[in-house]
């Protein structure tokens, strides 16, 4: 499938010139063509923020909620119809900021759904503030002498808590990222990738040269199955592990759901019957 | 003592001992043998110990509403009297247990606990109780048996025969006593009641639901509203219902906006603080005109204040919840009738104007009970707005009346929403004069809604000076009050639907000589919303909010009183 | 063309040219030359590309309003003019490069940017920019260099002398066009100006905050409130204050409540929806009687809405906010200098009543500025209400006006606080009675706020026929407009406090034959306020809603309109 | 000194007979007791439910808040007047469900508080729903078929997350509590105990007799500095093992905090200075 088929033909967006979010856009507009999804088989959830605004610059369905909640709608729209492909779709600060709850206990449900993390280090639409990857040290115009907390490690958090799919990608390399996104996309289960994005503008810290120089891929004999070998990994910040760090097959909020037990219509297909 | 007609018995003791068995055995005894009765709880907000009680009334007449006269009081612990000194009176025949009973009051020796371990076990003291009052009641004891073989059936034959042998225990104990002349009570049977529905508030709204076509519910759980989400969780399998418990109130929300974007029909079931955390889900489903659901079991606050009791106060916060200007809907069921069909009604409203729907129960509602002949059940599947879309489909497409045809993904169109102020399509704008087009249109959605207000109805003289204006669940005790005194110039005006207020409000009004407002909120909230839509003030206040509902011997006293 | 005692400047092109940067130094280089200046910006929720514009007001007089006239104006980018046509007229001074400049207009070009590139790169086109129109308004160059000097002396001497040069060829450049006769300005200055502060709301609310004590902020950042968290975090060493992101609205009210709890004084900025996360901490705060202060800084709504520009519409939503019954108090400034002293009035509000106060303030006045005669600091540290505990000490004893001595834990007593219902030592409690003393013991505390509400105040006519009534932020537009109708029988009845409403609002309003209410939302919340708690109607209600605020034009042409 | 002094005297407790949070409230009062920390310099923050009603059993300050909030206004309390002991104790749905971001980002703070949770794996005070903890398969009213979700796992969670201390105790074993319990309330930084308690009357698949033959404490060798081997335990389900899982020292959010970097007397005890 062409990928063509979701642009939006000539439209303003709203992304600073080099942002990393137009990279990001390229590689979900890629990864779903090479998987065949067609936009009307897609819904797009995302919050609010600069990368929540991703979805109003492709032709998908869309929900774009309220920051720090695409993940429970985008668990409600697969379960209620479970035939469409669901991506939840945000900033670090909204998933892992805002949105903590969600993303932690979201998993233990395992839906069927994938969780993209433009993740900058930084609140972009806010004007640079800190977000809880932001590195220590970081300055800010809240954080004024730096950031003073540990930066939160998406990764490992998801592994310990028994995420199903849990990967890292870098647009600074866009090839690699699709490749990370089809295997995320495809998964049965919940499966996160968190995206590392320059943010051009309000983080001068984490740039395109310092995530190039600061991440390398997982070697080809990387075994993701290995739950203490993934957390190993999880922990390299010296030099950041980019790919999947750790999948397990595990039945989804969908299949273990009572609705579905007798019947497997879809919820939205059928009609209640007061017998 | 001599009871007719009218027959209100008390059974008070501690968290965990049973009362709950008690009330849902007799209750239904009761029913079975053509007794209409009510029963209504009040528990403290603990698992074990404290003190609770609950109310029965069997009466000849339907009867809905609470009373504080107490006429039987049968007392499972030491205390009990004490915790109920305010409704126990000289003409209040006490039965228990010695060691159950406080000291300095006249009291008939009930030995359920010993009889019951004669049997084998002391938990079999609840049913002696059981057999004890339905014989006093002259319960046909067919009935109970009848009932405790079906009820212990798959307990096996063993725990049947002690069930049943202990309530024939009960039963004789209970005869002794109308033979002794202790006791004698005249309330008639109407075989016809024996096929009454009898269930809660919780269950009525549950039901409700499912006849409004829900099919999923995400909450949270919280006092008092809990049990619309266990309703529909035992219901969920056979129904087709996703219900989930979510992490938090905030979660709920928005899965169930969610929800209703994929094609599903949700609902949220929660109190004030759990409320709270779902406002900006409100403001949500404002903003990308989704519908919701939302069953509002109001207690008394603020915060988590008295967990287990009963208040109206969140009616303006209800009303005002969520950011910026948008149209919702408020019910208020005042009895388990309502319950149900606002409930179903709620689904048609905003699935039709694309709004949010809030039902105003609160603890009283959702845990009383009485026997209901029958509802009405829709005949066929209920209406839906959802339409198929086409290539070029608009979710926000400007109309006359400002509501859009609502489409869902995985059709041929796409269907795109976003918090943001949006265009047609649905994509974020900074467009200000779009802006204003798009405030016009969502507002305008409530000239759509006025056309279906729900009236309030007027129960009493048409031909009234007086004017008692009630919402919600004091519709029992306001009505049976207004019957009692049952003067010619008396009316009381009870409002199922709140918000938007029925435009016939103001004549009502004018037309009484004195307005009286009666809340179970310590500041007239009804009254307050009623002013600045009317400019019309009430002369008389009647508030409660000690977390106790109104009972009716109290408006009838306060109406007296005016005050 | 000539322009006299009051001109309006405005610069428009794209987020991140440097928009802000000519704002910034062209207000200060004016006001260091003795000219009144009043600045507003309007800008897209963008970090690059569309449309921001900000408009510069110099007067002989002091200004504190938006125009929509626009006598220069300075295009950046093109589109610029069709972005802002609704306000450029023939007499529109266009000013720009030709590239910048929208097709079919007359225009005189300025090659900013070809002179900075002389000079060596393309940045410096902003103060060639600040050098012209500087030039225009006759300010001194001495001003301009001095201003640079001081500005940019970190940045080492080469720096501050190409910023000089650039601002010199752009002086030049603006001396010809007064030569030309092309342009002939005439705005009076006045020495004392010089003296005078300029700041914007965001900084007059975090400044009133020090002045009212605050020593801990925690919020999560929200257009328009964030500046507020900001300024707080700058001032964080040298006044000791904690100024902690948190990781949501939830925790930023929940550690403020602590914070006030161990003995700080506490508050949180947001905005809306930020604030619907906060409600159930109100209600919190309203139970265990905290002292709290927040700043809400509205924008339009519902949900995301326009998040970068400004509306009234969340009035009734913080009134009501929090589930359950309990006082609170909402500000509302209209001046900068309000936004200042009411900061301070709200720490002295909520510390003395221990209730939340809300600060409804909006986009609109937090990104505004004009220079003002400074403020009168506090002589000494702010009044504090906490008392020293004793060993028998109880946090919530009954009082005669419900206020009970707060203390804090350190003391000899012990202090505990509880979200549920509780006795007079802090302990949760199910006593009915106790309840119904706790309640009204909140309540009470009305009357205490009562006697202390802050006049509305009245502005023109005193032997007014027209009552035109505002709230916050509109007060510049209305009273300036008030002021150039200056007929004899209309009056400006400016509310700064919107709740507990003053009790002479009614006589007020009685006293007038017409009433009109103007209002930047679109349901006329306070109208709806004032009936609710008066039965009075507006006769005219002149609401906004496109996300702009008015301009002095509007509401004189709406006055005169009546609509 | 003697725990006497935490005494509240006769008081109705609204626990049931048997709950383990009796053993809970001496274990606290016994560590408080032994480390001489008296009533007045204590608070005792709690959110809403069983667990959450303790510190209205003994005496000390106690800020009793939220549903969920419990960590939040420790967090403020602590920093306003440092010179306090901070204790925020609530139930497993608390801390972990209502309130897990609060969890989650408090411990990036590293406040030094004392974080107890009773881990009773259910939802006790509104009558036996599921928590976080619940395990799988577990029946209640709303989980009629069972929980499918996975449970949580806070151990793991917080360790991968970065908290300074770590700690799991079974209120089966109160002086093995009181020890655990005296480590945590004397770390300096976040502290985590996840305290199981049998909830006699809605929770009968994890009874006294289940933590007791399903627990074990860490053998005395065992160090708890190495993270991965922490983390290696704290996935040990078919026994939970006991004890101090992970330890660190780090610098503290009040020593990190730019109000304490001129001036070091507690927040609560200044007058702003408007010069
Ligand atoms: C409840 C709520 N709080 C705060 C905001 C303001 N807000 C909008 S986007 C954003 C954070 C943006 O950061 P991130 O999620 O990392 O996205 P980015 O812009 O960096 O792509 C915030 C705090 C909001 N819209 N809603
Ligand atoms: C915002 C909010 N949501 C829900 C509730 C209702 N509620 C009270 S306690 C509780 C959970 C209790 O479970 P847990 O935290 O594990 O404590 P336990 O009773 O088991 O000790 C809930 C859901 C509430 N008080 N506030
Ligand atoms: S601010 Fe940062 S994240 Fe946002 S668009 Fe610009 S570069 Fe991208
Ligand atoms: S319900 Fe469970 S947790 Fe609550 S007091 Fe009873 S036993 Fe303890
Ligand atoms: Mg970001
Ligand atoms: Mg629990």
């Amino acid at each position: 499938m062409d990928k063509k088929i979701f642009d939006m033909g000539p439209i303003d967006i709203a992304w600073c010139p080099g942002c990393g979010d137009y990279g990001i856009l390229n590689a979900v507009k890629q990864a779903l063509a090479e998987l065949n999804i067609p936009p009307e088989k897609l819904v797009i959830v995302s919050g609010i923020g600069q990368a929540a605004k991703l979805p109003h610059y492709m032709k998908t369905n869309f929900f774009n909620g309220l920051h720090g909640r695409a993940i429970p709608p985008a668990t409600a729209i697969k379960i209620t119809n479970p035939e469409l492909v669901v991506i939840a779709e945000s900033g670090d600060g909204d998933i892992y900021g805002e949105g903590g709850n969600h993303f932690l206990h979201a998993m233990r449900r395992n839906p069927d759904i994938t969780v993209i993390v433009h993740d900058n280090m930084v609140y972009g639409l806010t004007k640079g503030q800190a977000s809880p990857t932001s590195r220590e040290g970081f300055k800010t115009p809240v954080q004024v002498e730096g950031v003073i907390l540990k930066p939160f490690n998406p990764i490992a958090v998801s592994i310990a808590n028994g995420a199903s799919f849990v990967a890292r990608a870098s647009i600074t390399d866009i090839p690699g990222t699709v490749k990370i996104l089809k295997q995320a996309i495809q998964h049965k289960g919940f499966s996160l990738v968190d995206l590392f994005q320059p943010c051009v503008t309000f983080n001068k810290l984490n740039t395109y040269q310092w995530f190039r120089e600061n991440t390398y891929y997982l070697e080809d004999t990387y075994d993701p199955h290995d739950r203490i070998e993934a957390l190993k990994r999880s922990f390299e910040e010296d030099k950041f592990p980019l790919g999947v760090f750790y999948v397990k097959e595990e039945k989804t909020f969908e299949e273990n759901n009572m609705a579905y037990e007798i019947d497997k219509t879809p919820l939205y297909k059928r009609e209640v019957d007061l017998k | 003592m001599e009871l007719k007609d009218d027959v209100s018995i008390v059974l008070c003791g501690e968290a965990g001992q049973g009362i709950q068995t008690v009330e849902r055995f007799l209750t239904r005894v009761l029913k079975f043998d053509g007794f209409n009765v009510f029963a209504a709880k009040e528990y403290m907000s603990r698992v074990r110990g404290g003190f609770n009680s609950t109310e029965i009334r069997v009466s000849s007449n339907r009867v809905k509403s609470f009373v504080d006269r107490i006429d039987i009081l049968v007392t499972l612990k030491k205390g009990s009297i004490e915790h109920l000194k305010k409704r126990v009176s000289n003409d209040t025949l006490i039965l228990g247990e010695k060691a159950n009973v406080d000291d300095g009051y006249d009291f008939v020796e009930m030995p359920f606990t010993q009889i019951a371990t004669e049997i084998g076990d002391k938990i079999f003291s609840n049913i002696v109780a059981v057999g004890s009052i339905s014989a006093m009641l002259n319960v046909e004891f067919d009935t109970i048996e009848e009932f405790l073989k079906a009820f212990f059936a798959k307990k096996g034959q063993d725990i049947v025969d002690k069930n049943v042998r202990a309530a024939k225990k009960g039963y004789d104990l209970g005869l002794e006593l109308v033979k002794d002349g202790k006791i004698k009570v005249e309330v008639k049977k109407d075989k016809t009641v024996k096929d009454d529905l009898i269930f809660d508030g919780a269950t009525a709204i549950g039901m409700g639901a499912i006849a409004g076509g829900c099919n999923f519910i995400s909450s949270y759980p919280m006092t008092p509203s809990t049990g619309v989400l266990t309703f529909l969780s035992e219901h969920a399998k056979e129904f087709g219902i996703v219900a989930e418990q979510a992490e938090d109130e905030i979660s709920a929300v928005n899965m169930a906006i969610g929800a209703w974007f994929a094609g599903a029909r949700a609902m949220v079931t929660t109190a004030g603080g759990g409320f709270a955390l779902m406002v900006e889900g409100m403001s949500l489903a404002g903003m990308i005109e989704s519908p919701l659901v939302v069953n509002l079991g109001q207690r008394p606050a603020p915060a988590t204040g008295l967990p287990t009791r009963t208040e109206q106060g969140d009616l303006l916060f209800a009303l005002y919840s969520g950011h910026g200007e948008f149209p919702k809907i408020l019910l208020a069921p005042g009895t388990l009738e309502d319950a149900f069909y606002l409930t179903q009604k709620a689904f048609y409203f905003a699935d039709k104007f694309q709004v949010p729907v809030i039902i105003l129960s609160d603890q009283y509602l959702i845990d009383s009970y009485y026997n209901v002949k029958n509802l009405d059940l829709p005949k066929s599947a209920p209406q839906k707005f959802v339409v198929e879309t086409t290539k070029d489909y608009k979710r926000y497409a400007l109309t006359q009346d400002g509501i859009s045809p609502r489409g869902i993904p995985g059709g041929e169109g796409l269907v795109d929403v976003d918090s943001d102020e949006h265009d047609e399509s649905g994509h974020i704008t900074e467009d200000l004069e779009l802006r204003v087009k798009m405030v016009d249109k969502r507002l305008k959605k409530f000239d759509a809604i006025k056309a279906e207000i729900i009236p309030p109805e007027l129960i009493g003289s048409q031909k009234y000076d007086t004017i008692v204006v009630g919402w919600g669940s004091t519709y029992g005790p306001i009505r049976e009050a207004i019957e009692k005194i049952g003067d010619n110039h008396t009316a009381f005006l009870y409002f199922k639907q709140v918000y938007p207020l029925h435009p016939d409000t103001k004549k009502y009004l004018q037309s009484a000589k004195k307005k009286i407002i009666v809340e179970n909120n310590a500041t007239a909230q009804f009254a307050h919303l009623i002013k600045s839509e009317t400019g019309m003030d009430f002369d008389v206040k009647i508030l409660k909010y000690n977390g106790m509902p109104f009972s009716t011997e109290e408006i009838i006293s306060r109406l007296r009183e005016g005050r």
